[in-house]
């Protein structure tokens, strides 16, 4: 949300100028009415929906972690929404932010054939309950989100990295994660990495 | 002197090399037949219309290197090759391509040996071959080849029994292992085998399949599932005596085929005075196209057929083949009593 | 002359492989020695004109039971510590001793053979043509030795039974 | 020979044996490794390891501009190109809010189509290659050759297209290509019953196929299976129906269920696909409407600040993009794919429990999957 506090960058932050602070998640327009299921879910699990967002025909909604899993069974389980597959599970890396982390999950019905995206917010090490419970399909897509951002999922079955090497350093899909890769100093010594980027950083700026 | 050294050596040199090249070209045969099938070519570039891949991929084979892995047991790791190429080789001792003939004043058999046991002596020397598989499955010291040898063991021995059985009924129509004696119990009883006896001709069929690890029981050397089967660690030469004992030893099962079910070398209705003609082609040439004939079916069955699964496969050689086989002995015993 | 060199090489081929399948460390060199023994064997019997019998040498023993001792040599572990080869229960006394034993029953059997005139094989004045070995080996079977032999198979049979109840998990 | 006994309660001990699947082996299509833990050959369990393909698509795509990002998407399912672009254009279209006129709409209709068609042929010939019957391998290359030569006549490449735009098509379809998509649909019709002939209903391969890698279809939508290994489970989902895209909602078709949700339910799935794909390429190239091939499209591309998922039916499953634009600059924020191949293969190891060796084979060809897509 536009109005947090934004916490200061972490010392390893690319000092990028315009790094934006979040999503943006326009609210839905007054004169379109919200999906029934949405207020069963705010009725039934009370404080579980912190906002709601529409944008070009996709509802999104925003749940704190701690309702992760009580939104998520009763979004599987409640006869209006039945949304039986999970069909993503990734995140979104926003730095400036203490919460860096958006996670996203994808859900579909497919009895009532609708979308909605449930997001939640995290910090670099916060605990995510892993809803591999609640959708069997989500143990590779969250393992996937390990291996890139380095959420910190709990209650995972197999949480091991998928795509990257199991030694490997770093959580790629980060924003502060250079594209060209680590190089053999970051896989070595991070710290020493550091200090040679900003050196060159600075001689970039002068 | 002659009739006892000269001529016998000739002859096995004669066969050897004969089945050496045969088996060559079984190989380009079967690319050409099975391109065919598929709407393609198949070799063409060595010699016209490719007749000269063999020779290509002999030179190929033997200056390719040769490797052995270095945890290989070596000693048996060599001798798997070799022992799976002998006995697909001897067999040969025996098999009939033809009856005595004339050659320069001198009565000539064409077959090296009549053994009065002969066919006891073919399935006993092919029941050894499969030592060649097994240990190179094992001696490779690698899990894919050792799971293929295991595949191959159970696979080899558990057929064996069906083609034995269905052997049986062929003796007892017969009234002796001798092949040339089965030979000419066909032309005394003035038909084929094979229609006396059409189950046990398909059994054998099917069984001989197995044998050889043909499509659709090519499970041992199964390659999307084990990567080549038990010769996935050799290369070269070695390589080379398992592709040649292979085909070696279709060559076999289909002489044996048409040396028990379908006359071997006699023509068409060998006592039908009418069809006299049929004898301007030598005798050895009806064997050899008879022969030929069960080499295209198998070539063919491989073109057409997915695999059958390991268990699949035993099931079908215990449960349907063997049975069927023993019933057919049964009643051929039978059926001889009461007619005597 | 020439029988006796080729019986006494055979022999001798034999007994040097019969050595080595016993001596051998790797279990599955000393099965592909006992092959090769089960060969020298048939090849005796060739010499001693039983083709009938080496065939079946051949095809049963080297070409099959064998094969089934090396399919369970390459699945069961054997390759254990040196020290699991110190058997307490080792018993080298009453080893020799058996040996020994056997090696005497042996003996008696062969001076009994020797003094005894005539093969005890080959059954005289059987009635009906025989012409063949293999016709011979059938007919011995069905009439002499007709009760060992069907207690042979009716043990074959106890014995195949019991494997299948010993390794079928559920029956 | 590995580490820990099994016990079976009986006095016999088994050992287990840990064998490597790939990641180079004929059968694992590509880089795919699976970890088979076996007792004879029965699969105990298995480990299914992918990565080895992993070229950072995603974050690649995070720093090109939205144009670049159509060539990056060729490459993740190599074998279905087309329709990796189409889903990353409308998922920009949807972001921008950009009306795709129904021209350009009709030929990426066909373009899927025919896409579908040869990814399908793919497989196929490699799932029958796989079970051993070699023959439909070459037989299903010939057509694919077939649907190639289309492309390379519609946009000059044979594999990765790079075959749209952003509110779409870079260019109009060649005069006489129509007539020729038609012509391919009358020999293809013939060419899939021949495969038909072939495989349906021959004993072995019901044999191998029947039975095998049962899954229903509440746990396949739970496992996150889609495409034609969720239809074979019996669950009638198809992007293309529920949600529409391009011009399916002005096309008929049906769309083929199996009922045991097993190998051979997913090869008839599969097979009828072939089918439905003509059908619907028949329609389109007959009905395809005059008009112009791009919409109105800034000439810089920069969609709002924003985000949104859209999926479309890849030959493989659904194929969905998340996209997330600042509406600052020329990049995406977030790129994010979610590829079908991945969420079926996630399947195998339930799949595989408890067959053979030989089964798993089977099992990684009835999923199709295609190593680009799953590891990015």
């Amino acid at each position: 949300m536009a109005d947090e506090p934004k916490p200061p960058a972490p010392a390893h932050a690319p000092p990028k100028a315009a790094a934006p602070a979040g999503p943006t998640e326009p609210a839905p327009p007054a004169d379109l009415a919200q999906p029934a299921y949405l207020a069963t879910l705010s009725a039934e699990v009370p404080g579980s929906v912190t906002a709601v967002s529409y944008f070009v025909g996709d509802w999104t909604i925003v749940v704190p972690v701690a309702q992760l899993l009580g939104v998520a069974c009763h979004l599987r389980d409640a006869p209006d929404a039945a949304f039986d597959c999970c069909s993503d599970v990734t995140a979104t890396d926003w730095p400036p932010r203490a919460e860096r982390f958006d996670v996203v999950y994808c859900l579909y019905s497919t009895r009532h054939r609708h979308r909605i995206r449930v997001k939640v917010r995290a910090a670099e090490l916060q605990p995510v309950p892993s809803v591999t419970g609640i959708w069997s399909g989500a143990n590779w897509l969250e393992r996937e989100v390990f291996d890139m951002f380095g959420v910190n999922f709990t209650g995972h079955p197999d949480r091991r990295r998928i795509l990257m090497p199991d030694d490997w350093q770093g959580y790629p899909q980060r924003k502060d994660y250079p594209l060209e890769g680590p190089g053999e100093l970051l896989m070595e010594n991070p710290i020493d990495w550091l200090k040679l980027r900003q050196a060159r950083e600075e001689a970039d700026i002068e | 002197m002659i009739d006892q050294f000269v001529i016998p050596l000739l002859k096995i040199v004669v066969v050897l090399n004969a089945t050496l090249l045969g088996v060559t070209y079984m190989v380009l045969l079967e690319r050409k037949v099975i391109a065919w099938a598929q709407s393609r070519l198949g070799p063409m570039r060595v010699g016209p219309y490719g007749i000269l891949q063999p020779v290509a991929d002999a030179v190929k084979l033997m200056i390719k290197e040769d490797i052995t892995p270095v945890r290989a047991d070596k000693w048996v790791f060599t001798a798997a090759p070799i022992i799976s190429m002998v006995p697909a080789l001897i067999v040969y001792a025996v098999i009939p391509f033809g009856p005595t003939i004339h050659l320069f004043g001198r009565p000539v058999s064409l077959y090296i040996a009549d053994v009065n046991v002969g066919l006891l002596y073919i399935v006993s020397v092919a029941s050894v071959g499969v030592y060649g598989i097994i240990l190179a499955g094992y001696a490779s010291n690698s899990k894919y080849p050792l799971l293929a040898s295991l595949r191959a063991s159970a696979q080899l021995i558990s057929y064996e029994v069906a083609v034995t059985l269905t052997l049986v009924s062929v003796i007892l129509m017969a009234r002796s292992l001798s092949m040339v004696s089965i030979v000419n119990a066909q032309y005394n009883a003035g038909v084929w085998f094979a229609f006396v006896q059409p189950v046990a001709f398909v059994i054998f069929f099917i069984g001989g399949l197995a044998e050889t690890n043909r499509a659709p029981f090519d499970l041992p050397e199964a390659e999307q599932e084990l990567t080549g089967g038990f010769h996935t660690e050799y290369s070269g030469m070695r390589f080379a005596l398992f592709f040649l004992a292979e085909y070696a030893n279709m060559i076999v099962v289909s002489s044996v085929a048409t040396t028990l079910f379908f006359g071997g070398w006699l023509r068409p209705f060998p006592n039908v005075a009418a069809l006299h003609f049929l004898d301007v082609v030598p005798s050895w040439m009806w064997f050899l196209v008879k022969s030929f004939v069960f080499l295209y079916i198998f070539i063919w069955v491989r073109a057409t057929l997915p695999r059958y699964r390991y268990d699949q496969l035993m099931r079908i050689g215990w449960k349907l083949l063997i049975p069927l086989a023993i019933a057919n002995l049964v009643v051929t015993g039978i059926v001889k009593v009461l007619i005597g | 002359m020439g029988q006796a060199i080729a019986f006494y090489t055979l022999a001798a081929f034999i007994l040097g492989f019969a050595v080595l399948v016993v001596s051998t460390k790797d279990t599955v060199h000393s099965v592909l020695f006992l092959v090769l023994d089960f060969l020298f064997v048939a090849a005796l019997y060739v010499l001693l004109g039983a083709p009938f019998l080496a065939a079946i040498q051949v095809l049963v023993y080297a070409g099959g039971i064998v094969v089934l001792y090396l399919f369970v040599v390459m699945l069961v572990n054997l390759k254990r510590p040196p020290e699991a080869h110190q058997d307490p229960h080792r018993r080298t006394k009453l080893g020799f001793g058996l040996a020994v034993a056997v090696l005497l029953e042996l003996g008696a059997i062969a001076t009994y053979g020797m003094t005894r005139t005539g093969s005890p094989l080959v059954v005289p004045g059987t009635n009906g043509p025989l012409p063949g070995n293999t016709e011979q080996v059938g007919w011995l079977l069905y009439t002499s030795y007709l009760i060992p032999f069907e207690i042979a198979s009716m043990l074959l049979l106890v014995a195949m039974i019991g494997a299948i109840v010993l390794a079928k998990r559920e029956l | 020979m590995e580490t820990p006994a099994v016990h079976h309660g009986a006095m016999f001990d088994t050992n287990e044996l840990v064998i490597n699947m790939g990641p180079q082996h004929p059968s694992t299509h590509g880089v795919l490794r699976v970890v088979l833990r076996l007792d004879g050959e029965k699969v105990v369990d298995a480990d299914v390891v992918i990565g080895y393909l992993h070229r950072g698509i995603e974050k690649l795509s995070e720093n090109r501009n939205w144009t670049q990002i159509i060539l990056l998407t060729d490459r993740m399912d190599y074998v279905a190109a087309a329709t990796n672009n189409v889903g990353y254009c409308e998922t920009v279209e949807k972001l921008m809010s950009i009306e795709v006129p129904r021209h350009a709409r009709y030929v990426r209709t066909i373009l899927c189509e025919l896409q579908r068609i040869a990814s399908h042929c793919l497989w196929v010939g490699t799932h029958a290659m796989d079970i051993g019957a070699m023959t439909v391998f070459l037989y299903a290359f010939r057509e694919r050759e077939l649907i190639l030569d289309l492309f390379e006549e519609f946009c000059g490449a044979r594999l990765t297209y790079n075959s749209m735009r952003i509110g779409g098509l870079p260019l109009d379809i060649p005069p006489g290509w129509d007539k020729k998509v038609l012509e391919f649909c009358m020999i293809m019709g013939s060419k899939v019953d021949e495969y038909e002939e072939l495989l349906t209903h021959n004993r072995i391969w019901l044999e191998r196929t029947k039975g095998i890698g049962i899954i229903s279809g509440p746990d396949a939508v739970a496992l996150g299976l889609s495409g034609p290994p969720l239809r074979g489970s019996g669950v009638p989902r198809d992007v293309r129906k529920d949600e529409p895209y391009a011009a399916y909602d002005e096309m008929t078709f049906d769309v083929p269920v199996g009922s045991a949700g097993d190998t051979y339910d997913r090869y008839l799935v599969r097979m009828e696909e072939f089918r439905q794909s003509l059908r619907i390429i028949r329609q389109a190239t007959e009905g395809i409407p005059e008009g112009p091939i791009v919409g109105k499209v800034p000439r810089l591309i920069k969609p709002p600040a924003g985000e949104t998922y859209h999926a479309i039916e890849s030959p493989k499953g659904e194929l969905g993009y998340f996209i997330v634009s600042d509406g600052k600059s020329t990049n995406p924020y977030r790129f994010r794919v979610r590829p079908p191949s991945f969420c079926n293969l996630q399947g195998l190891r339930a799949l595989i429990r408890g067959h053979l060796v030989a089964d798993v084979v089977a099992l990684i060809g009835s999923l199709d999957v295609v190593l680009g897509e799953v590891d990015r």
